[in-house]
């Protein structure tokens, strides 16, 4: 199981903040194509998102990143503070 | 990171301590303008990743630590529902000279806009945006690399 | 120029009175550090030019208007003697973004330093002496050229 | 006649804050050649003193600015304020 969290732009154009999966997933890359499964708006703002940001366990990566079980997992935008 | 609104003059008070090694103090103030990209702004919201967000402040800081000699580094930055003249973000370095505070503040304020995460979201005539990252954000990181 | 103390969070908010199109103010304090070159300063005096060191303050800070796009620049430099701990300078400048608030901040600073005629002395268990200019402000001088 | 200003080291060094004169001078360096005549402690502080400051009528100059009836001429040590 991971835990998968969205934010800002991509949290109100998916409609969710956040989720839990079951299914066994070792890489981002691997996620990304299970979630694209849901349908093009989840294909286009994730997997074909080229400016997709990602972290693992929060911290930055990218999709070649390994995930295990109990891992969280954040897709957003890039970032827009200070 | 804090909703609440702070004061630059307690922040340095705290920070310096009564510490007569310092010699320096460099900050940085970021406030909500009214007008951004042509267009006005009457709110601007905050969200960030809780948890994440305080780890790469808390990274950032320890990086600049490690480049400069310091003293002290205090980083705050509100989140929620902000209006124009605002404060959002507050950088304070500390050190024995004025070029190591005044490089280090530069330094955290390029990664906090390019590496934390922090989102705005403005209201303005035409509907809510989301304010996209600047491009101008990254080429600032790339001169501490 | 003055011998009282300022505020560092007064003083902003005078500069930016409410003008929204703020989005950035980088500041600098000057602290008296209790150690200089070796040894320990019970007290430090200031001294000034007056008359020529408000000129020199107005002039720097006009090179910094005519540089950058500056919404407004807060300069105050103490003279008397000052303690270890006790505030000397500030320096406040507000644009629309962080680069050009930084900058002219850091360029007021450079140039107050080699330009503003005021001098130090500081009393020490050697006895008083005065702070000589240093080579180092010179050279940071030389990269606004 | 001019008015001259001594500051910080220089001040102490020759016991004068500040004074006027009358001798006709129309340079920094004569005005800098009549005050070495006083004696050699003026000679170093002023005239030889490589490191010199001059403001005439409180701006920056060099020895080979011109000066007149009434203007301020002051001599002082590099800076060191901020």
């Amino acid at each position: 199981m991971v835990r998968i969290l969205y934010f800002a732009s991509l949290r109100e154009n998916l409609g969710l903040a956040d989720e839990s999966i079951n299914e066994p997933v070792t890489t981002v890359a691997e996620l990304l194509d299970l979630l694209a499964q849901r349908g093009q708006l989840w294909d286009e703002q994730l997997r074909q998102n080229t400016r997709l940001q990602i972290a693992v366990n929060q911290t930055m990566t990218k999709r070649e990143a390994a995930i295990t079980t109990g891992d969280e997992i954040a897709f957003f935008p890039p970032v827009t503070g200070g | 990171m804090q909703t609440d609104d702070f004061d630059v003059n307690a922040q340095m008070l705290q920070l310096r301590q009564g510490n007569a090694s310092i010699g320096a103090i460099a900050a940085f103030v970021g406030l909500v303008r009214d007008l951004n990209e042509g267009s006005t702004v009457s709110t601007m919201t905050l969200e960030h990743y809780a948890g994440m967000t305080e780890k790469s402040l808390i990274d950032i800081a320890s990086q600049a630590q490690n480049r400069w000699p310091l003293q002290g580094i205090t980083i705050i930055h509100r989140v929620g529902e902000l209006n124009p003249t605002e404060q959002i973000v507050l950088v304070l370095t500390a050190s024995a000279h004025r070029h190591a505070a005044f490089e280090s503040a530069m330094f955290i304020m390029d990664y906090l806009k390019s590496q934390a995460p922090f989102w705005k979201k403005e209201a303005t005539p035409e509907g809510a945006r989301w304010v996209d990252a600047r491009e101008s954000d990254e080429t600032a990181l790339a001169r501490w690399q």
